[in-house]
């Protein structure tokens, strides 16, 4: 242990630790740490590992529900009971910084870093989704990022064999060189195989499963917690992650088959701050402690010392305690699905995490005082200076629409509402063949089967559940009022799922921020938090965890703030499960709440996709989310698909109820390359004192078109009314254009033409 | 004149394919194999002295041809 | 009807196989582990779509060396009928059990959709119960589909009548906009000569229920069914 | 020693990463570009004289590494 560096104020400085949480560490461990020592603290209390600024916050969302199993914060991933002794595991994560260095191999090994997650607490990953937001696409180092983080998702999720199944991506400048790529995966357990990360029994061994560590990712998690500059990029350039898919399919194959036997006392993934991270959490968490010889741990580059290998993130390990006197079957499993192992320690009952490296101690510090006690901050917040701006935009200087036509033309081709199919094509979506409902449509639906489960499950009548996935935010009316739009974002995920016909069950977020030392953008977090919490109450879906990822910015400021949410929901039974798309000739349409906002003096485009894609103004006040009137719409609509009334339920979002009538019209595909159309004659010429761009592209929430038989459209309209949700009937599917009339007149579009334009928008921008 | 570009791992960094392949070689009965690393091998055609070849190729070698981030390269001149 | 999924590190549609064979059409099925070197009591040997061994170096180059792949070679040579799909396709080429290879799909690109399919000749026991002139909704998932082999290789597929499916339109013509990937007179699968090995790229197991929205896949399986026990068949 | 398998894909085999690579350089402004083709390139540390790793390496190469259907290989012994 030559050559390690002095300790001095610039190293810690270095190491992200201001000089005050140097004196606590001082003060924890008793003594002057060493530097590897010091390099554990920077990685474990690092924003990534120890949420120290946004902990506070975090208290403020609901957790509980009789569903919840495993709570947030409490391991990797939370747990809802879905009924019949299943359950369910799912979880967001971020991997915005390394994706920016790095595109393909930061997105794909963000894939894999989540998958690990969920079959760390015992589950089988059996989906995955994923949001992603890029700066525009007519610069060419976004259409390298954008390229590159997806064939990257696409190559991990696809060679692992879990299907893709929804998603989101928006362009916008502010994400130019700082993009985000959040991924989601989500898997399936009965009740009785609850893995846990805890490590248990004093005397157990611990086990390194997986290939050798090497000095790829070195102190990532540090990485993640600091502004993204020239500098720090370029430090990280040099410890590039690569993700290997295959082996992490055999190594989730062998923890679980591993986990069906028992003699797993804790298991544990190796993720930010690999085995720092994973050796102190689980003796934190299993109130023990734990030590480790590093010379035991498989190394793949010669001359590492402890600090490197401790710090080091290379993908696809997991630590596992087993029971002892089992370690042969560890061995077993393991060596027939051909992965090195090596037993590296042992469970202590000291509360220290020691680390020797051949047989010196090189670390000896308090498990779960590194683990827990990390400082927690309130930071400053303050109102951003451009939201008074913001509230002084109306829409006197802005002229109404003159060719709606070309209007909606514009919106459809915007990459941000374009068809996303250039992305979802690349990613298999079938694997596992349980996917009933393809992405295209507002949510994704799976089926769970008794496969599905680890193991399989030899019920006689396995109780197949089916879930529904989806994940949003628009973050353009987050900017604009991080509150309304934090709840709105919840609300339209919840809108997705009934559309789809699903309740949904619970939540995970991802908190995409700037640097919370600005007072601005920390207010933003703050007011977002609010808002997200408040939404999820009002739908009963608690957050099951989530991940926070601050100090998104670039040299030109931060990113809009972006909390994206993605929920799970379930569908009762299979006839409910239903699609966006316009299913006959001569059906209803049908519009559930109000065509528009006449008491908004912006009715609605605050904010909106026409603002920015027509007048070029990213501003205004973007629509009021009401979340009751969110969970009325959404428990009748549901009411209304269960009781076999709707054929088709599309949510209006971006680009308002003109961008959703056309995505009814065209979004069917039978096949490649053969879209099937089907046109509606629409009437709105009853809505009066409202402007034609705002009843054609305003972005009012709280309304979903749905389409019933011509029989059943008044019983569906009188229904909704009943329940508290304006309805109207507004038209009739048929024939080969959108026709649209309007008190002020008529306008059509050859449905086949609108479905050009949206559907190749972006792969042309690719091409 | 024909140029060859050859792109390899960077050592420090991880290669599966590379790894996959040792571990194949072995299987089958292959012995004293040590390590393995799998890169690429482009042959472009392109006119030119060989000095301009150099340079073009340098360039795009390392803004597309090959990722800097995991990847060094070598250019080769065949006349 | 007994069958066998294979399964290599790396597969990953041979539960979905074996969901298909055995609660969707009642055929007890049973994954065989690559390290077996005998099949056992099997009427017919399924090899699963998935990416064997990460499809490093070549997809299938790998898995073709598995003991199991000789009981298969056997197997197959004593006319017993075996199915690639996808990956599986991959490797039978690879093995030589069929002619050709399956090179980078031609937009470089991964490929999930659903495309159409010509069911290009009957003759086989993978075909023999398909409705004469129907055209299959089953969807592809695969960045290697790209089907290549020489001329006199192709000339002989044709003259053989070796091509099983070929892809295309709604109206079922063969055109090079139905091709996905590139493939020569965009064949999607083919038999041997023996006509008792196919490998073909689409999924028919992703496509055997209505659930999925479509079962025209079954179709394949029940071909192979009936053809294995000829009593069993439809009228 | 190190030995080097060169896999290039036959003349007659359509290459489409080559004729992106092709297309894509063109598109940046490199001219004069021709074919190109774009193969593997693979390094393997061995045991042995050139003699025995040569011969255990065309074994290999021939029934392994490269696909005849569709590829040609040449071997490379480092000293
Ligand atoms: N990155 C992605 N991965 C997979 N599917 C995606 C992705 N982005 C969008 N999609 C799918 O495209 C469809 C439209 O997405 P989006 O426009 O965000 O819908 P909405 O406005 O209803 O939320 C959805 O089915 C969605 O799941
Ligand atoms: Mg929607």
């Amino acid at each position: 242990m030559s050559a390690d560096p002095a300790i001095t104020p610039e190293l810690i400085a270095e190491h992200g630790l201001t000089p005050e949480e140097y004196e606590r560490i001082q003060e924890i461990v008793g003594r002057e740490p060493n530097f590897t020592e010091l390099g554990i603290f920077s990685v474990m209390w690092s924003e990534h590992c120890s949420y120290k600024n946004t902990r506070a916050l975090l208290k403020g969302f609901p957790v509980e529900s009789p569903r919840v199993l495993v709570g947030a914060g409490e391991e990797n991933a939370g747990i809802l009971d879905i009924g019949d002794d299943l359950a369910i595991s799912f979880k967001i994560e971020s991997h915005n910084h390394p994706s920016a260095v790095e595109p393909f191999q930061g997105a794909a090994t963000g894939v894999g870093g989540i998958i690990r997650d969920i079959f760390t607490m015992g589950a089988r990953p059996v989906c995955a989704i994923n949001s992603l937001r890029f700066g525009e696409l007519d610069n060419s180092e976004v259409r390298r990022l954008f390229r590159g983080v997806v064939s990257g998702i696409a190559h991990y999720g696809n060679c692992f064999g879990i299907p893709t199944v929804a998603g989101e991506v928006y362009f916008d400048k502010s994400y130019e060189g700082n993009p985000l790529v959040n991924a989601f995966a989500l898997g399936v357990l009965r009740h009785d195989q609850i893995a846990r990360g805890a490590a248990k029994g004093v005397g157990n061994p611990v086990f390194y499963v997986g290939p050798a560590t090497g000095r790829d990712g070195l102190a990532g998690a540090a990485f993640a917690s600091q502004d993204l500059t020239e500098e720090s990029a370029e430090q990280q350039r040099s410890a590039v992650q690569v993700g290997d898919p295959f082996m992490e399919k055999l190594c989730m194959e062998a923890c679980l088959e591993l986990l069906a036997t028992g003699a797993v006392a804790g298991i544990q993934d190796m993720g930010a701050a690999g085995l720092t991270c994973s050796t102190c959490e689980t003796a934190a968490r299993g109130g023990t402690g734990i030590e480790i010889d590093l010379a035991m741990v498989p190394q793949r580059s010669p001359g590492m010392t402890p600090y490197e290998i401790l710090l080091s993130e290379s993908q696809e390990r997991m630590l596992i305690i087993v029971t002892k006197g089992r370690e042969e079957e560890v061995k077993r499993i393991f060596d027939k699905w051909d992965l090195p192992w090596a037993e590296i320690g042992f469970v202590t009952d000291t509360g220290q995490m020691v680390v020797k490296n051949h047989g010196v101690v090189v670390a000896d510090l308090p498990a779960s005082k590194l683990a827990d006690d990390a400082p927690i901050y309130h930071r400053e917040a303050k109102e951003p200076a451009y939201l008074s701006e913001v509230r002084s935009f109306t829409l006197a200087g802005v002229e109404d629409v003159e060719d709606p036509t070309e209007a909606l033309e514009k919106l459809l081709e915007w990459p941000s509402i374009a068809s996303k199919n250039w992305v979802y094509r690349q990613y298999d979506h079938m694997v596992r063949a349980n996917t009933m409902v393809n992405p295209g449509s507002d949510a994704a639906v799976i089926r769970i089967k008794a496969d599905s489960v680890p193991g399989g499950d030899d019920r006689e009548d396995f109780p197949e559940k089916l879930v529904a996935l989806a994940v949003d935010c628009n973050a353009s009316h987050v900017y604009l009022d991080p509150y309304e739009g934090s709840k709105a974002a919840v609300a339209e995920c919840a809108r997705n799922l009934a559309c789809s016909g699903a309740t949904p069950i619970g939540t995970t977020d991802n908190l995409n921020f700037g640097n919370p030392h600005n007072p601005e953008l920390f207010w933003q977090l703050k007011e977002s938090v609010r808002g997200l919490a408040e939404g999820c109450t009002a739908f009963d879906a608690p957050v099951t965890g989530g991940n926070v990822s601050l100090y998104n910015q670039n040299p030109d400021g931060a990113i809009d703030p972006t909390p994206t949410v993605a929920m799970a929901g379930l569908v009762e039974e299979e006839r409910h499960v239903t699609t966006q798309w316009f299913k006959e000739e001569g059906d209803a349409v049908i519009l559930l709440g109000e065509p528009a906002d006449t008491e908004d003096a912006l009715q609605g485009l605050g904010g909106s996709a026409y603002l920015q894609v027509v007048h070029e103004a990213k501003t205004g006040q973007p629509p009021r989310c009401n979340l009751e009137i969110e969970r009325t719409l959404g428990t009748t609509l549901l009411g209304l698909i269960q009781s076999d009334l709707v054929k088709s339920a599309h949510d209006c979002s971006e680009g308002g109820l003109a961008v959703a009538l056309a995505e009814c019209t065209f979004s069917d595909l039978e096949a490649r390359n053969t879209p099937r159309f089907l046109g509606a004659e629409i009437d709105l010429s009853t809505v009066e004192n409202v402007r034609l761009d705002a009843l054609l592209f305003g972005e009012i929430h709280g309304r979903v078109v749905i389409t019933t038989s011509e029989l059943d459209a008044v019983k569906a309209v009188e229904r909704a009314k009943l329940l508290g949700v304006p309805a109207q009937r507004i038209g009739t599917v048929g024939g080969k254009q959108l026709k649209l009339r309007t008190s002020t007149g008529e306008h059509h579009w050859e449905v086949v033409g609108l479905h050009d334009l949206w559907w190749n928008s972006i792969g042309n921008a690719m091409a | 004149m024909k140029a060859k570009v050859i792109i390899t791992p960077k050592p420090e960094v991880l290669d599966p394919q590379g790894k996959t392949v040792q571990t194949a070689l072995e299987h089958m009965g292959c012995t004293g194999v040590g390590e393995v690393r799998v890169g690429k091998y482009i042959e472009i055609e392109m006119d030119g002295d060989a000095d301009t070849v150099k340079a073009k190729l340098s360039e795009y070698a390392d803004k597309f041809l090959a990722n800097p981030n995991i990847e060094d390269y070598r250019l080769k001149l065949e006349d | 009807m007994k069958f066998a999924v294979l399964q290599f590190p790396g597969s990953n549609c041979d539960q979905d196989c074996v969901h298909v064979l055995q609660n969707v059409l009642g055929h007890p099925t049973r994954l065989l582990w690559h390290k077996e070197s005998v099949l056992g009591d099997v009427d017919a040997v399924l090899v699963p779509g998935g990416f064997s061994y990460g499809d490093y170096l070549r997809t299938g180059s790998i898995a073709r060396f598995s003991p199991v792949m000789q009981a298969v070679k056997e197997f197959a040579d004593q006319g017993g009928p075996v199915l690639g799909i996808c990956n599986g396709f991959q490797i039978l080429c690879e093995a030589g059990l069929l002619p050709g290879a399956l090179i980078r799909n031609r937009s470089l690109q991964f490929r999930c959709e659903h495309v159409y399919l010509k069911v290009a000749t009957q003759e086989s026991p993978f075909t023999q119960a398909i409705p004469e002139g129907k055209l299959l909704r089953i969807p592809i998932a695969h960045g290697e589909g790209n089907y290549f082999c020489d001329a006199a290789t192709l000339e002989e597929l044709e003259a053989r009548d070796q091509i099983l499916f070929q892809y295309a339109d709604r109206d079922g013509d063969v055109t090079d906009h139905a091709n996905p990937n590139g493939s020569l007179k965009n064949i999607a699968g083919i038999c041997n000569t023996a006509r008792n090995v196919a490998g073909m790229m689409p999924h028919p197991e992703r496509a055997a229920e209505e659930a999925l929205s479509e079962d025209d896949g079954r179709l394949i399986f029940e071909s192979l069914i009936a053809a294995l026990n000829p009593a069993s068949a439809p009228a």
